[in-house]
C-alpha cells in the first residue's frame, strides 16, 4: 500500500480551520421552514366543526369535541388533536373544507407526562397560536371535489316557449359522481327542518343502491320528489364543501333517487309499528304538512281523511308552483303512494267552523295545515284598479288550467319565489316582464338559482324600486309609478332597509301589475272559541313541541305555524305532529 | 487437553439487535470458528408493523403517511410507488400535469442523493472511522433542509399524492438547492481523501464481501450491488418512469463487486445524482399546475385491477404490487423492497467465511434497511 | 392498547415524579449519612449526572434517523456532555425512538435493566405516547410507559434534532432538580411493570431482572 | 302663547286619545289575535304618555332633538278606515298613519311658533312621534313586506 493512502486521510485536519457549521443554540431552536408542518392552529371563528379533518385522519388523532352550542351550519364541535397519534401528514389541513385549520412552523414540545400532548387548537391557548408561517391550505390543491356536476337545463330561449320542466335531471353516472363529493359531515342534517338523513341517502346513491336511498329518504319525507325539485335547500347553504367550493347538489340527488322509481309503493316497504289501528284522523288542507301527516299516520294504521278545497291535493306545491318546476306527473306519483297507503281524499271541499268542531269530536286527532292563503295588499293608491292582481291568484288560475291573460307587459312587485314564479309564468304567456323590488338582488328571499333562471329567460329586475301608486292611462293601460330607494343600514348584522328618496318618480306603463309582496294567514272561518285559544297576534297558530295547539286533539303545521314558510318546514311540522299523535296513541295503549 | 471437535470449537454469537455495528434494528446469529463465520442466520421482526395489512384498512389517501415509513432513510420512493400504482389503476396517470412529473423526478433524485450520502458515510463508519460519516450526514442535512422547505418536513415528506404533488416549488428553491449541491461537490474531494484514499478502508474493503455474478439472476439482485459488478442495470434507464426518459442518464458501473467497489459505486452515483438534479432543474417548466384535480379523497373508489410498479431506490429496485377490488381501499399490496433480498438472502449466503469484524461493513455495503425488510 | 387489558391504572406513575427518597438503590454508606449532607451530595451528584448523559445507540424505531445528525458537527450533542454509547452497561439514557414491536420490547426491557442506575428513558414521537401511526397495528405497543418508566417524551414524528436538543435540556433540568426518578419508580413498582410486560410477551424467557 | 305645561298637557292628552282609540278598536275586534295587537298598541301609547308626564314633572332630561330617519312608508301607502275586522297589515298601517298625523301636528305647531323654547319642545315632540312611527314601519317592513 502506497504512502499516499496513509497520508491522505490526514487532510481531514484542514477542516479544523474552516468555518464551522454548527447550529448555535442561543436564541432558541431554528425556526421551521415557511411551510413547515408543526403544531396545529385553528381559526375557530372560521371552523364549522364539520369533522372532515377527523374523518381523513388515518391515525384517529383528531376528536371532535363540543366547545360551543351548535347553530345551523356549525356543529359547535372543534377538533382536538392528540399528538400521541398525529403524524404531521397535514392531510387534515389540506382537506379542511372551511380552510380554518393550519399548522404553525413550531415543533418543540417535550414533557414528562404522556397525557398532556393534546389540545384543541384555537381554543386552548398555545404559544404558536399566532404563528405566521407553517403549512396552510392552498388554493388549487383540494382533497375534496369543489366542483358540482353541472345540471342540464333547457336553453333559456327554448324555455319561454314551453311548459316543460326546465331542469333535466342527473343521469345515473352524473348522480354517482355528484354523490361521491359528500364528506359525510352531517351539518346538512342539522340544517334541514325535517332532519332528513342526507349523508346516508347520498352514500346509498354513491354506492349505486338507489332503492335504499329512496327508503332512507322516505324515513322522514313523504314528498321527496317535490323537495327534489323545488326545496329551498337549507341543507345546501350549510354544506361544508360549499364554504370554498360548490355545495353538494343535495336537492338534485334527491330528485334523481325519487325519479328512478315509478311505483314507489313497491320500493318502500315501511317496517313500522301499526299503533293506529282503528283510529281516525282528519287532515284539513292537502298541502305538504297535511300529506306528510296523512302518509306517516296511514302506514302506522291510522285511518286518515284529507279534506282539500281545491280539486287537487298538493297545497301550495300544487297551485303555487309552476308546472315547469314541478310537473303534475310528479305530484300524482306522490298522491298515488298516499292512496296505496290507504289515505282517503275529499276534494273540492272547504271545511268550515262547524265542521271543524264536529271533526274534533269524531276523530282521534285533527291536523290543520291550511297555509297562508291571503295575499298581502299593496296598499298603494290605485291598487283596486282592474289589472292589479295578486300573484297567488294568478298562479292558482294558471295551475288549475284556466286561461290567464297578462297582456303584453307586466310588472311584478316583490322579490320572493312567488314573484319569480309569476314573472316566469308571464314570460311563458308571452309578456315582457319587469320585477320591481324594494331592496337589492342580494336581499331577495327568492332562490339565487331562480333569480338567475328568471334573468336568463329575459325577466328584467329593477331593484330599490318602491311602488308609489298605480294609475290608469287613457288607452286602458296601467301606469306603475315607483320611486327609487336608498338602503339604510340601521343595525349591524341585520338586513338594511330601503328608504324612499323623495321627489323622484319613475313611470312604467304596463298591462298588469302583479303583486307578490307576501301572504298572510286567513283563519276567519275558525270558530271564535277555537281561534281565541290558538291564534297569536299576527294571526298565526301556536303549537307546542308535539305540534298540538291549545285545543286538545287539534294539531297544526305548515306555513300557518312556522315563520319560514317553505315546503320542507311544513313537512317538518307534519312530522312533529305525527310524532305527537303517535306518542299520544301509544300512551293511550298503555 | 483433549482435541476439540469442530463443532465444539464453534462459538455462537448474537450480533444485534442492540449493537452499534448493525444497520438498524435487526440481528444476526453467527457461528464462529476463531473470528471467521462458519454460518449465520439473520433475525428480523424487531421493526415489523404490518404495513401491508394496515394499508388494507385505510383509504387510498390515508396510505400515504404510512408508506413513507417503510424505509426511513429514503421514504420518498415509497410515496411515489404508491401514487404511481394507484394512478395507473384509476386512470388518473393521464391527468398528472407535466410540471408535477418534473417535480416528482426532482424529489426522487434528491431522495436518492440524501440516502447515498448517508450510506457512503456508513461504509467507513462501520469500520470505526468517524470523520467521513459526520461530514456526509451533515451534507445530507443540507438536502433535508431543502426537503423541509419543499415538503414541510425533514424526514417523512408525504409530498407526492395521486395526481401530482402537494405543493409547488417555493420561490428561489432552485437557487438554494444549487448552492447546496455546490457545497456538497466542494466537500466530496475531502471525503474521497478520508474514504477511498484511506489505507484502513482500502485494506478492509478491497477484495472483501465479493458477490459472485451468477447470483444476480438467481437471487434477484439489483441496484448498486449489481452495478458494482460492471452490469449496467438500472430501473431508471431500463424502465424509465416520470421524466427519467427525458434526462441524459447512463447507468454508472464499476468493477470488483467487493465492498470497495460498492462504496465507489455510491460515490459515482452521488456525482450522477447531482448532475441529474441540475438537469431536472434546467428542464423543469416554471409555469403550470402541480396537481391534477382530485376527486373527493374520502370516497374515492377505483376500478378493480392489479399492477406492478417499480422504481430505482438508492438500494436497488423497489416495487409495489397492488391489487384493488373496486372499493375505496387497497385489496392487497406487496412491497418488493431490495433490502429483503440483499439483507437476508444474500447476506446469509455471504456470511460463511467472512471475518466477524467485516460483517458490519458488509451489511452497510449491501445497504440493508431493516424497516423495509419487515415493513 | 385498550385500557381494559390493563385494569391497573399506572400506580403513582413516573409522573408526577416523586422526590428522591429512601430506596433500594441507595448504598449502605449513603443510608448512614445525615439528611442534610445526603441532600447536598445528591444535588452535586445530580448536577454531574445531568451534564454527562450517555445515550445508548439502539435504533429501536424510525426516530433513530434523527439521532444520527445529532451526533454530527451540525447539531453537536457533545457540546452538552451527551455522547452515544454502544452498550447499555456504559449508558444512562435509553432512547426509545418511536414504535416498539413486541419483539423489540423484550430486548429493550433487557437492555434497560442492564443499564446502571441512575438511568433515564426518553420516548420519542407519537408512537411512544399513544401509539402514533401504528395505533391499530397488531405488532406494536401503544403506550410505552406501561412497560418501562418514561422520564421524558418529545413529541414529533419524528422530532427534529433541534427538538431533541430542547428535550434533552428539559431532561437535564429534571435530573438536576432530582425529579427524573423513573428508574427508582421501576424498582418500586416492579410487579406492576412485570405484569404488564408479561401480558404482552408471551414467550417470556427472561430472568426477573437482568442485572 | 301657551305655556310649556299647557303644551305638554296637550301632548299628554293626545297620547291619551290615541290610547283610547286603540282600546275602542280592540273592543271592536272579533279576532283575539287582533285584539291583542291593539291592546299592545294602546299600552305603548300609555308608555308615551307616562314619558311625557315624567318630562313635565322634570324627572327626565329634555327631549332628544336628534333627527329620526324614518323609512317613509306611511307617506306613500294608502290610509285604511277603522274596521271591525282589521288584519295585522291594516293595523300597522293605521298605527303608522296615526303617528304620522301626530307628527304633522307637532311639526306644524313648531312652524307656527316663534318662541325658540317652544319650537324646541314641539320639534322634540315631533321627533318622539317619528320614533313611534319608525317602530311601526320597521314592523311593517319585516312582517308585511317580507317578500318585497
Amino acid at each position: 500500500m502506497s504512502l499516499k493512502y496513509t497520508i491522505a486521510p490526514f487532510s481531514a485536519w484542514l477542516q479544523a480551520v474552516s468555518k464551522p457549521f454548527t447550529v448555535p443554540v442561543t436564541g432558541g431552536p431554528r425556526p421551521g421552514a415557511p411551510r413547515y408542518r408543526g403544531w396545529h392552529i385553528n381559526d375557530v371563528e372560521k371552523c364549522i366543526g364539520c369533522g372532515t379533518c377527523s374523518a381523513i385522519c388515518q391515525n384517529e388523532a383528531i376528536d371532535m369535541v363540543p366547545v360551543d352550542d351548535p347553530v345551523v351550519g356549525d356543529s359547535g364541535l372543534r377538533p382536538k388533536i392528540d399528538y400521541g397519534r398525529c403524524c404531521w401528514c397535514a392531510l387534515c389541513v389540506d382537506v379542511c373544507p372551511s380552510g380554518s385549520l393550519g399548522m404553525s412552523n413550531e415543533y418543540v414540545w417535550a414533557d414528562t407526562d404522556a397525557d398532556v400532548f393534546r389540545y384543541i387548537p384555537g381554543v386552548d391557548e398555545k404559544p404558536w397560536d399566532d404563528s405566521e408561517l407553517g403549512w396552510r391550505r392552498e388554493e388549487g390543491f383540494e382533497l375534496v371535489d369543489h366542483d358540482r356536476v353541472p345540471m342540464g337545463m333547457l336553453d333559456p330561449d327554448e324555455r319561454t316557449q314551453t311548459w316543460a320542466e326546465v331542469v333535466i335531471g342527473y343521469t345515473e353516472e352524473q348522480a354517482r359522481v355528484e354523490a361521491s363529493r359528500c364528506v359525510d359531515c352531517g351539518l346538512c342534517v342539522a340544517a334541514c327542518p325535517a332532519h332528513m338523513h342526507i349523508p346516508d341517502y347520498i352514500g346509498a346513491i354513491r354506492d349505486g343502491d338507489d332503492a335504499r336511498a329512496v327508503q332512507i329518504i322516505y324515513d322522514n319525507n313523504a314528498m321527496p320528489e317535490m323537495c327534489g325539485k323545488v326545496c329551498t335547500r337549507r341543507c345546501e347553504s350549510v354544506c361544508s364543501i360549499g364554504v370554498q367550493g360548490d355545495p353538494l347538489a343535495i336537492r338534485w340527488l334527491k330528485r334523481y333517487a325519487t325519479e328512478r322509481f315509478d311505483n314507489l309503493a313497491e320500493v318502500l316497504q315501511p317496517q313500522v309499528e301499526r299503533v293506529g289501528e282503528g283510529r281516525t284522523v282528519a287532515v284539513i288542507g292537502g298541502g305538504p304538512s297535511g300529506l306528510t301527516v296523512a302518509y306517516y299516520l296511514a302506514i302506522r294504521g291510522f285511518e286518515v281523511t284529507v279534506h282539500e278545497a281545491l280539486p287537487q291535493v298538493g297545497g301550495a306545491t300544487f297551485f303555487g308552483i309552476p308546472r315547469y318546476r314541478f310537473p303534475m306527473s310528479s305530484l300524482e306519483k306522490q298522491v298515488d303512494l298516499l292512496k296505496s297507503a290507504g289515505v282517503k281524499f275529499v276534494l273540492n271541499h272547504r271545511v268550515d267552523g262547524d265542521e271543524l268542531t264536529r271533526m274534533l269530536a269524531e276523530n282521534d286527532a285533527v291536523f290543520m295545515g291550511v297555509g297562508l292563503m291571503k295575499p298581502m295588499a299593496l296598499r298603494a293608491p290605485g291598487e283596486d284598479l282592474p289589472g292589479v292582481i295578486p300573484a297567488l291568484d294568478m298562479l292558482r288560475e294558471q295551475n288549475l288550467g284556466h286561461e290567464v291573460d297578462v297582456g303584453e307587459k307586466v310588472v311584478v312587485v316583490g322579490g320572493g319565489n312567488v314573484a319569480i314564479d309569476a314573472s316566469r309564468i308571464s314570460r311563458r304567456l308571452g309578456a315582457e316582464v319587469t320585477i320591481a323590488y324594494r331592496r337589492r338582488v342580494v336581499d331577495m328571499p327568492a332562490d339565487d338559482e331562480e333569480i338567475e333562471d328568471a334573468e336568463a329567460e329575459g325577466v328584467e329586475i329593477v331593484t330599490q324600486a318602491i311602488p308609489l301608486r298605480v294609475e290608469a292611462t287613457e288607452d286602458g293601460k296601467l301606469d306603475f309609478v315607483w320611486g327609487p330607494a336608498e338602503m339604510v343600514q340601521e343595525e349591524e348584522g341585520k338586513r338594511p332597509r330601503p328608504k324612499l328618496i323623495e321627489g323622484v318618480e319613475n313611470h312604467l306603463v304596463v298591462d298588469r301589475v302583479i303583486v307578490a309582496i307576501g301572504q298572510g294567514p286567513d283563519l276567519d272561518w275558525l270558530p271564535t272559541e277555537i281561534s281565541e285559544k290558538i291564534c297569536n297576534k299576527w294571526g298565526y297558530i301556536e303549537v307546542d313541541e308535539t305540534g298540538m295547539t291549545a285545543v286538545e286533539g287539534l294539531y297544526a303545521g305548515g306555513d300557518l305555524v312556522n315563520d319560514t314558510a317553505d315546503a320542507i318546514s311544513a313537512i317538518a311540522d307534519g312530522l312533529r305532529a305525527v310524532n305527537g299523535i303517535v306518542d299520544k296513541t301509544r300512551a293511550q295503549h298503555v | 487437553m483433549t482435541e476439540q471437535t469442530a463443532l465444539e470449537r464453534r462459538v455462537q454469537l448474537w450480533f444485534g439487535p442492540q449493537h452499534p455495528g448493525i444497520t438498524g434494528n435487526m440481528a444476526v446469529q453467527a457461528w464462529l470458528e476463531g473470528d471467521t463465520l462458519t454460518s449465520g442466520v439473520t433475525h428480523v421482526g424487531y421493526l415489523h408493523r404490518g404495513f401491508e395489512k394496515l394499508m388494507e384498512r385505510r383509504k387510498f389517501i390515508q396510505s400515504f403517511p404510512i408508506v413513507c415509513r417503510i424505509c426511513v432513510p429514503e421514504p420518498d420512493t415509497n410515496e411515489w410507488l404508491l401514487a404511481a400504482s394507484i394512478e395507473e389503476l384509476s386512470g388518473l396517470d393521464k391527468e398528472v400535469p407535466e410540471k408535477a412529473r418534473w417535480i416528482r423526478t426532482l424529489f426522487l433524485e434528491m431522495s436518492r442523493l440524501s440516502s447515498m450520502l448517508m450510506v457512503l458515510g456508513g461504509h467507513v463508519g462501520a469500520m470505526g472511522l468517524g470523520t467521513a460519516p459526520n461530514w456526509l450526514i451533515t451534507l445530507r442535512d443540507y438536502i433535508l433542509d431543502r426537503f423541509e422547505e419543499l415538503t414541510g418536513a425533514r424526514v417523512y415528506h408525504m409530498y407526492v399524492t395521486y395526481g401530482g404533488v402537494r405543493r409547488d416549488l417555493p420561490e428561489g428553491f432552485a437557487e438554494r438547492l444549487e448552492a447546496n449541491l455546490q457545497e456538497i461537490e466542494s466537500k466530496l474531494p475531502l471525503v474521497d481523501n478520508v474514504i477511498f484514499d484511506s489505507a484502513v478502508f482500502r485494506k478492509r474493503a478491497i477484495g472483501v464481501g465479493v458477490v459472485p455474478e451468477e447470483w444476480v439472476d438467481e437471487l434477484g439482485l439489483t441496484g448498486p450491488i449489481v452495478r458494482a459488478m460492471g452490469i449496467a442495470r438500472d430501473t431508471r434507464t431500463d424502465y424509465p418512469y416520470e421524466k427519467y426518459g427525458e434526462l441524459d442518464i447512463e447507468p454508472m458501473t464499476t468493477t470488483g463487486s467487493d465492498i470497495f467497489a460498492r462504496a465507489w459505486m455510491r460515490r459515482l452515483e452521488i456525482a450522477q445524482s447531482i448532475d441529474l438534479i441540475r438537469q431536472i432543474l434546467a428542464k423543469m417548466p416554471t409555469e403550470g399546475p402541480y396537481s391534477a384535480k382530485l376527486p373527493n379523497m374520502l370516497t374515492w373508489t377505483i376500478p378493480a385491477g392489479e399492477t406492478y410498479v417499480r422504481a430505482e431506490a438508492s438500494r436497488g429496485e423497489m416495487g409495489y404490487y397492488v391489487v384493488t377490488d373496486g372499493s375505496d381501499k387497497i385489496r392487497r399490496v406487496h412491497v418488493r423492497g431490495p433490502s429483503y433480498v440483499h439483507g437476508v438472502t444474500l447476506l446469509e449466503r455471504l456470511m460463511p467465511g467472512t471475518n466477524i469484524a467485516d460483517l458490519s461493513a458488509l451489511m452497510v455495503s449491501l445497504q440493508v434497511c431493516p424497516p423495509e425488510i419487515e415493513r | 392498547m385498550a385500557s381494559s387489558k390493563f385494569p391497573l391504572a399506572p400506580p403513582e406513575h413516573s409522573r408526577p415524579h416523586a422526590p428522591m427518597g429512601e430506596g433500594c438503590f441507595l448504598g449502605e454508606t449513603e443510608r448512614q449519612q445525615p439528611l442534610a449532607l445526603k441532600e447536598a451530595l445528591a444535588k452535586i451528584k445530580n448536577w454531574f449526572r445531568a451534564n454527562s448523559l450517555w445515550v445508548m445507540a439502539y435504533g429501536t424505531g424510525c426516530g433513530s434517523i434523527e439521532l444520527r445528525p445529532l451526533t454530527t458537527a451540525r447539531f453537536d450533542m457533545e457540546r452538552f456532555g451527551m455522547a452515544m454509547r454502544p452498550t447499555p452497561r456504559q449508558s444512562n439514557v435509553l432512547i426509545i425512538s418511536g414504535y416498539l414491536s413486541v419483539k423489540s420490547l423484550k430486548r429493550v426491557i433487557r437492555a434497560y435493566e442492564q443499564m446502571p442506575s441512575p438511568k433515564w428513558v426518553v420516548g420519542l414521537g407519537s408512537c411512544t405516547i399513544n401509539g402514533g401511526m401504528y395505533w391499530d397495528s397488531y405488532n406494536t405497543i401503544n403506550r410505552l410507559d406501561l412497560y418501562v418508566p418514561v422520564d421524558l417524551y418529545i413529541a414529533g414524528c419524528m422530532p427534529r434534532p433541534e427538538a431533541l436538543l430542547e428535550g434533552f435540556g428539559v431532561l437535564m433540568e429534571k435530573i438536576k432538580a432530582g425529579e427524573a426518578n423513573g428508574w427508582n419508580h421501576y424498582l418500586e413498582q416492579m410487579d406492576w411493570y412485570k405484569e404488564n410486560q408479561k401480558k404482552l410477551i408471551t414467550d417470556w424467557d427472561l430472568p426477573d431482572y437482568n442485572w | 302663547m301657551k305655556s310649556f305645561e299647557e303644551i305638554l298637557d296637550f301632548a299628554i292628552d293626545n297620547e291619551q286619545k290615541a290610547h283610547d282609540l286603540y282600546m275602542d278598536i280592540a273592543e271592536m275586534a272579533t279576532r283575539p289575535g287582533m285584539r291583542q295587537t291593539f291592546l299592545e298598541f294602546a299600552a305603548q301609547e300609555m308608555q308615551h304618555r307616562e314619558r311625557l308626564e315624567a318630562i313635565k314633572a322634570g324627572k327626565l332630561p329634555e327631549l332628544d332633538q336628534a333627527r329620526v330617519e324614518t323609512l317613509g312608508l306611511s307617506e306613500h301607502l294608502v290610509d285604511v278606515p277603522v274596521e271591525k275586522d282589521m288584519d295585522y297589515q291594516s293595523a300597522l298601517l293605521f298605527a303608522m298613519k296615526a303617528e304620522q298625523r301626530a307628527y304633522d301636528l307637532y311639526a306644524g305647531l313648531a312652524k307656527a311658533t316663534d318662541d325658540p323654547n317652544l319650537v324646541t319642545l314641539f320639534e322634540g315632540l315631533a321627533q318622539e312621534e317619528l320614533k313611534h312611527k319608525l317602530h311601526f314601519e320597521r314592523e311593517y317592513d319585516d312582517v308585511v313586506l317580507g317578500d318585497n
